[in-house]
């Protein structure tokens, strides 16, 4: 018996240790970023953690005596239950002004019914699913959604003159999304899909889709792969299997060539073009500002990637929201706020929200992977401005 | 496993008649959760997902502790009853406490079938093939996207409030007493089942399955329905963890929650019942405590804090406990 | 003589080695019967396929005249067939009592039972403690297996085996590792045993065989030498000579 | 004669595509296998031997793959010696590891064995996170390695063929060394009757010592190797475990020869599932092993 109470009694004494500090001042504006940073996705995490730090230092004078209260809390991974939970601790206990971060769509989609329930923004920093932003009002998304990037990059390549594409994608909603909006962009401009394989998400090994691909000689392969390690693993077996000498074009979501992974690619063949919202080689004067402050701050060998970039901007937000409102936080002014929020001075060139579907409208890029140098890097060759999701349009409510 | 120091004065008979009976330590966990609703009335959150865990490691140990059946793959019972839960509130069967029962039976089914299937065999294989179990369910719960929104999440549960009257509010209020209340029912259950015959053999077959064979016990049979027991009781544990965050992602299915749970039971200790209620708490709060002090790198001390247990506390908490009571009492 | 147990042909091989070789056998009811032979005769083998713990390559097994040979152990227990192992396979960490209550309850048809508690049949506990005190166990009723003496586990071992209240009993070297000033205890109740209770026992300790043992089977590599009173066995010179060469090497 | 030309054309060109599938999926398969089968082995020897339910061989494995990438990154070495070197520095580290842990396991439940080595994959995985960043390491080849080699009239990647006559060497050399040597006999004894082994004055500490180096080269050797085609990460000692525990369980504990057939029918099953059926491509690995294990519980070569 002894036993027990002493066990029960040190229970209590590390959940007490826990317990909220006193309540807030006036001018604390507390912002709850719930990410993975431990988990499979630490590495992109930890970049999106960087460029949080990175906005705050560089911003915080604009903030004058508001005093800024990040909170991180880690959901370790897609574990939706945990994410809930951290929310709700945040909203109930540490009383939270606005929620960001969320790297998984299935964390995103937990939370979105409490951000309604509580009242509380939410800044959604990465996670891509289309649908997520009907789960409630209180969400706005500064990254991409998967239609955003595959849609457009369908009705381009159908443009270039690509008539006969095989896809492959990772056999998981995102991976589903991208299929469905490349097929669509690609069949709705002429195109024709001659085969498509979903691979399974825990896939030690690309090289047997690809060697089948290969075989069936289309003239493109569309792939959609989670970025970090199985994208630097799919560009090497697309280097390895050698399917540019066969010629079948490589055409990718942005994911797929992660800025910060490039230097792990190998020799990947030239050609490969890829859609995404953010390229760190990019030279336009915001991101050249971008990137020289993020080597200082992190090393010369540090590449931001377009998660840090989402990250980044998704800070952006939330100061202008702060800054408006002079830290007195109103949900309700916020979301009004940040609908048709404009940014001209991002890194990925002009981005805003619209005001209508709360997402993310922005400049797409079709990218060409290039040695540069002898670095590998995404060098934009055309601009698609002002892209909106095209899904809400195509999936009415 | 039951070691009577002080039942000198009593006859043996009389001791093991009433050994059953309840001993107040045994009303401690309830003391604690009735306390911790009042004490700490912001973690109430935490306080259901813990009694949540709790009542799936007591489902584990049901297997492991009792049975000795070692397995990787309990998470596949708990995955099941949260889709159970989850699917049906989706589609419209709204009322909580009516849903359990059904996930509880399907999650046992499955437990049925599996266990029928692989408990012929023993130690690795039979490790195998719980985790082949689980990890086929999870490619299952992908693939099938129509029913389970596969990766992005089963969204849109929607509950009547519990009664028609509590609602599950945002401070997890209604969410602490109703895990708690199912966490009493699955303890009274659980109790009643390892001090029954039934409970006992079980121990018998983990100590000796030989010897159990020889008494013309069938042992076969025994490991099956206890397996399929505690995939039901898991089964309620999923459902819970569906309603009370109303949402279901591929995760309840993962190797990591086995894993997870495996650990919480081992650390407060197999095979006596309470070792759930003292692991899954510690366990999960010490890693709340651990990602919030180095979210990057908590898991290193978590794996720390694995091998000095195995190292230095075999038996987990409450076999460290028993041990220092029995050093005392010498 | 009704037969309480009998073999037909039983064989047993793993790969090549033949360990039980056309085992023909009778156990009468009520019989006090030894099955003796060197090591490695294949006695233990011969008990284990009698217990369905085996699957015999061929042969058969009847229990009371019924064929057993297809079914499980469990369902030989059922029929009356109780047994102890050579090697002491017990539940270490349970107490003494627990132990045969355990047996007892199988044997009532209650180990199953789920929402009862197991306390609440005090008729089978106190038919367990009543075995204890018989075989001389009852001040160590509470303590756990494992504490206890080797030669008082050996009479657990028996303990268990009557709470089944077997109609054949298999003792396997009830005595083995026991030294010799305990195997008195032993003997004491072996010899207490229900008149109507067929036992069979392989023992190495001859004295115990001799002081206990009405029949006498001797075994070698695998088939049955030969059988009868412990007189005969004595005056058999192949006997002699398989115990004496045995002797010789230690 | 009378079907007509058409379909004959078609029948051989449709033959040509299947046999070329065919030998596609033998050759990426097997490459696979190879790896799966280095690294496992050495799980197999020693959980066979040692009773030892080692969750964390993959550990080594990883070990070994970021030892020779640094060997190479940072000390300049070429492929071949910054491979051998890993291989050594992972196997003198297993052993001090060894004696000071795993030694006091062994007579140790499973239960504790399963926890214990979850725990060393935890720390594992934040060590090799804080030393060398959560992103995968770049395994740079030797040219000579790089790129296609013609192979019967085929293209294929030169790495992979590599791996493939690699690992063969390698299944040889241990099928030989521990048939035939002196060492053999005393692991292959030992595995059979640990007691007895002991007694016939074998020194089990040492030959255990011995035996879990040597698992652990192997999964060095095999990490280093493979470290392009299982590329090397943080979470590489969690990420394979299923495959690693699979080919060993498959193949039967203790057996040497059991791992490569079953390495080789997994490493291949599932090139071939993904190859020809990619929609159940994820469920072969575990289809293969349920079917495999309900079969022979005790693994293909196992000792029941």
């Amino acid at each position: 018996m002894r036993r027990l109470q002493s066990v029960f009694g040190m229970l209590a004494a590390a959940v007490a240790v826990m317990s909220p500090a006193a309540v807030s001042a006036a001018e604390t504006v507390k912002v709850g970023v719930v990410l993975g940073f431990s988990g499979q996705a630490s590495a992109s995490v930890d970049q999106m953690d960087k460029a949080i730090n990175l906005y705050v230092k560089q911003h915080q004078a604009e903030l004058g005596d508001i005093k800024l209260d990040l909170i991180r809390r880690d959901d370790t991974g897609p574990n939706p239950d945990m994410a809930r939970r951290l929310a709700q601790e945040l909203i109930t206990r540490d009383r939270v002004n606005i929620l960001t971060g969320f790297f998984y769509t299935p964390n995103a989609n937990a939370v979105a019914p409490l951000a309604t329930e509580a009242k509380v923004p939410m800044v959604i920093m990465n996670a891509a699913t289309s649908s997520t932003m009907r789960l409630s009002p209180y969400l706005v998304r500064v990254s991409l959604t998967q239609w955003q990037q595959s849609y457009p990059l369908g009705q381009w390549a159908a443009k270039q003159g690509v008539k006969r594409a095989y896809t492959a994608v990772t056999d998981y909603g995102p991976g589903h999304d991208a299929e469905a909006a490349f097929i669509k962009g690609f069949t709705e401009a002429g195109g024709k899909i001659v085969g498509s394989v979903r691979m399974p998400l825990k896939n030690p090994d690309f090289v047997p889709f690809l060697q089948r691909i290969k075989d069936e000689k289309p003239e493109a392969l569309f792939v959609f792969v989670p970025g970090s390690k199985d994208a630097t693993a799919l560009m090497k077996a697309y280097t390895e299997l050698g399917l540019a000498q066969a010629g079948v074009r490589l055409i990718a979501a942005g994911d797929c060539v992660p800025d910060n992974e490039l230097a792990s690619m190998g020799d990947v063949p030239p050609g490969v073009v890829t859609m995404g919202y953010y390229s760190a080689a990019a030279t336009r004067p915001q991101n050249k500002a971008f990137v020289a402050a993020w080597q200082k701050e992190y090393g010369p060998d540090s590449i931001p990637s377009p998660f840090a970039v989402g990250a980044y901007d998704g800070m952006a937000a939330i100061f202008y929201v702060i800054e408006k409102q002079h830290g007195k936080i109103d949900p309700d002014r916020t979301m009004a706020l940040l609908k048709g929020w404009r940014n001209d001075n991002s890194p990925r060139g002009p981005v805003m929200i619209d005001p209508e579907t709360r997402d993310v409208v922005q400049n797409m890029y079709v990218r060409r992977l290039e040695r540069v140098n002898g670095k590998l890097e995404n060098v934009e060759v055309e601009t698609i401005p002002m892209v909106k999701d095209p899904w809400p349009r195509l999936h009415p409510q | 496993m039951f070691v009577y120091r002080s039942a000198a004065t009593i006859s043996p008979v009389d001791y093991m008649v009433c050994s059953h009976r309840l001993r107040w330590p045994e009303l401690l966990p309830w003391v604690a959760i009735i306390a911790a609703y009042f004490a700490f009335p912001s973690y109430l959150a935490l306080g259901a997902q813990v009694m949540i865990m709790v009542l799936f490691a007591l489902s584990l140990d049901l297997v492991l502790g009792y049975a000795g059946i070692v397995t990787l793959g309990h998470a596949a019972f708990f995955g099941v009853g949260a889709y159970t839960a989850g699917i049906l509130a989706v589609h419209g069967w709204e009322e909580a406490i009516t849903a359990l029962p059904v996930a509880a039976a399907v999650a046992g089914a499955v437990g049925l079938v599996t266990g029928y299937i692989i408990l012929r065999t023993r130690g690795l294989t039979l490790l195998m093939l719980t985790l082949a179990v689980a990890s086929m369910l999870g490619e299952a719960a992908n693939k099938a996207n129509w029913l389970t929104g596969g990766a992005d999440g089963l969204q849109g549960i929607t509950l009547r409030p519990l009664l028609g009257v509590f609602h599950f509010d945002l401070f997890g209020r209604t969410a602490f007493v109703y895990c708690a209340l199912v966490l009493f029912a699955g303890w009274v259950f659980v109790r009643r089942l390892v001090h029954a015959p039934f409970g006992r053999s079980l121990t018998g077959i983990r100590e000796n399955a030989a010897r159990m064979h020889a008494i013309g016990a069938p042992v076969r049979q025994r490991q099956i329905i206890v397996y399929t027991i505690a995939a039901a009781l898991a089964g309620v544990a999923g459902a819970l963890e569906a309603q009370t965050t109303q949402f279901v992602g591929l995760n309840v299915l993962s190797f990591d929650l086995s894993g997870a749970v495996l650990i919480m039971l081992i650390f407060g200790g197999v095979g006596r019942l309470y070792g759930a209620f003292v692991g899954a708490p510690l366990y999960m709060v010490a890693q709340d405590a651990l990602s919030r002090l180095d979210p990057e790198y908590w898991f290193f001390w978590v794996g720390l804090l694995l091998v000095v247990t195995v190292m230095f506390a075999r038996g987990g908490i409450l076999g460290v406990a028993d041990l220092l009571r029995r050093k005392v009492m010498r | 003589m009704t037969v309480a147990l009998e073999t037909r042909g039983l064989r047993k091989n793993f790969g090549a080695m033949v360990v039980t070789n056309g085992v023909d056998f009778k156990l009468a009811a009520g019989a006090r019967h030894a099955l003796i032979g060197p090591n490695g005769a294949g006695k233990s083998t011969f008990i284990n396929l009698i217990a369905g713990r085996l699957t015999p390559s061929a042969g058969s097994v009847l229990l009371a005249g019924e064929n057993v040979t297809a079914l499980s152990q469990e369902a030989r227990v059922k029929r009356g067939l109780g047994r102890t192992f050579q090697i002491n396979t017990l539940f270490a960490n349970l107490t003494v009592l627990e132990n045969v209550t355990m047996a007892v309850s199988e044997r009532l048809g209650r180990g199953g039972d789920k929402l009862r508690f197991a306390g609440s049949r005090r008729d089978i506990v106190e038919e367990a403690y009543e075995l204890l005190k018989r075989l001389h166990l009852a001040e160590d009723a509470l303590r756990p297996v494992r504490e206890i003496a080797y030669g008082r586990q050996r009479l657990v071992e028996m303990a268990i085996a009557l709470g089944l209240r077997p109609r054949v009993l298999l003792l396997d070297e009830p005595a083995a590792g026991v030294p010799s000033a305990e195997t008195a205890v032993i003997l004491d109740v072996m010899e207490a045993l229900p008149a109507d209770m067929a036992v069979l026992i392989i023992e190495h300790d001859m004295d115990l065989v001799f002081r206990f043992a009405k029949t006498i089977t001797v075994l070698v590599r695998g088939a049955v030498l030969t059988e009868g009173t412990p007189a005969e066995i004595v005056a058999d010179p192949r006997v002699r000579e398989i115990y004496l060469g045995e002797g010789r090497h230690g | 004669m009378k079907a007509g030309a058409v379909p004959r054309q078609e029948r051989v060109s449709a033959v040509n595509e299947f046999l070329s599938a065919l030998v596609s999926i033998m050759f990426h398969g097997l490459a696979y296998a190879m790896i799966l089968y280095v690294v496992s082995v050495g799980l197999s020897v020693t959980m066979g031997l040692m009773g030892f339910a080692n969750l964390a061989h993959g550990v080594f494995a990883m070990a070994g793959g970021y030892v020779a990438i640094s060997l190479m990154s940072r000390l300049g070495l070429s492929f071949g010696p910054a491979v051998v070197l890993a291989v050594l520095v992972v196997a003198a580290a297993s052993v001090v590891l060894e004696r000071l842990l795993y030694a006091r396991l062994y007579g140790a439940g499973e239960i504790e064995q399963v926890l214990f080595t979850i725990g060393l994959i935890f720390m594992s995985i934040a060590a090799a996170k804080f030393m060398f960043g959560s992103s995968q390491q770049e395994l740079v080849l030797p040219a000579a390695l790089r790129g296609e080699v013609s192979i019967l009239g085929r293209m294929f990647p030169t790495y992979r063929a590599f791996i493939i006559v690699t690992g063969a060497i390698i299944a040889l050399g241990l099928w030989l060394g521990l048939e035939r040597s002196q060492f053999g006999a005393r692991v292959r004894a030992a595995v059979d009757n640990r007691r007895m082994a002991r007694s016939v004055g074998i020194d089990t500490d040492r030959l255990f010592s011995l035996t879990f180096a040597l698992g652990s080269g192997l999964a060095a050797l095999g990490g280093a190797l493979g470290g392009e085609l299982l590329t090397i990460h943080p979470a590489y000692a969690i990420e394979h475990l299923v495959y690693f525990l699979t080919v060993v369980a498959v193949g039967g504990l203790g057996s040497i020869r059991g791992p490569f057939l079953a390495a080789v029918l997994l490493g291949v099953g599932d090139t071939a599932c993904k190859y020809l059926l990619p929609d159940i491509g994820a469920f072969f690995i575990y289809f293969a092993l349920f079917g495999l294990l309900l079969w022979r519980p005790a693994g293909l070569f196992g000792r029941a």
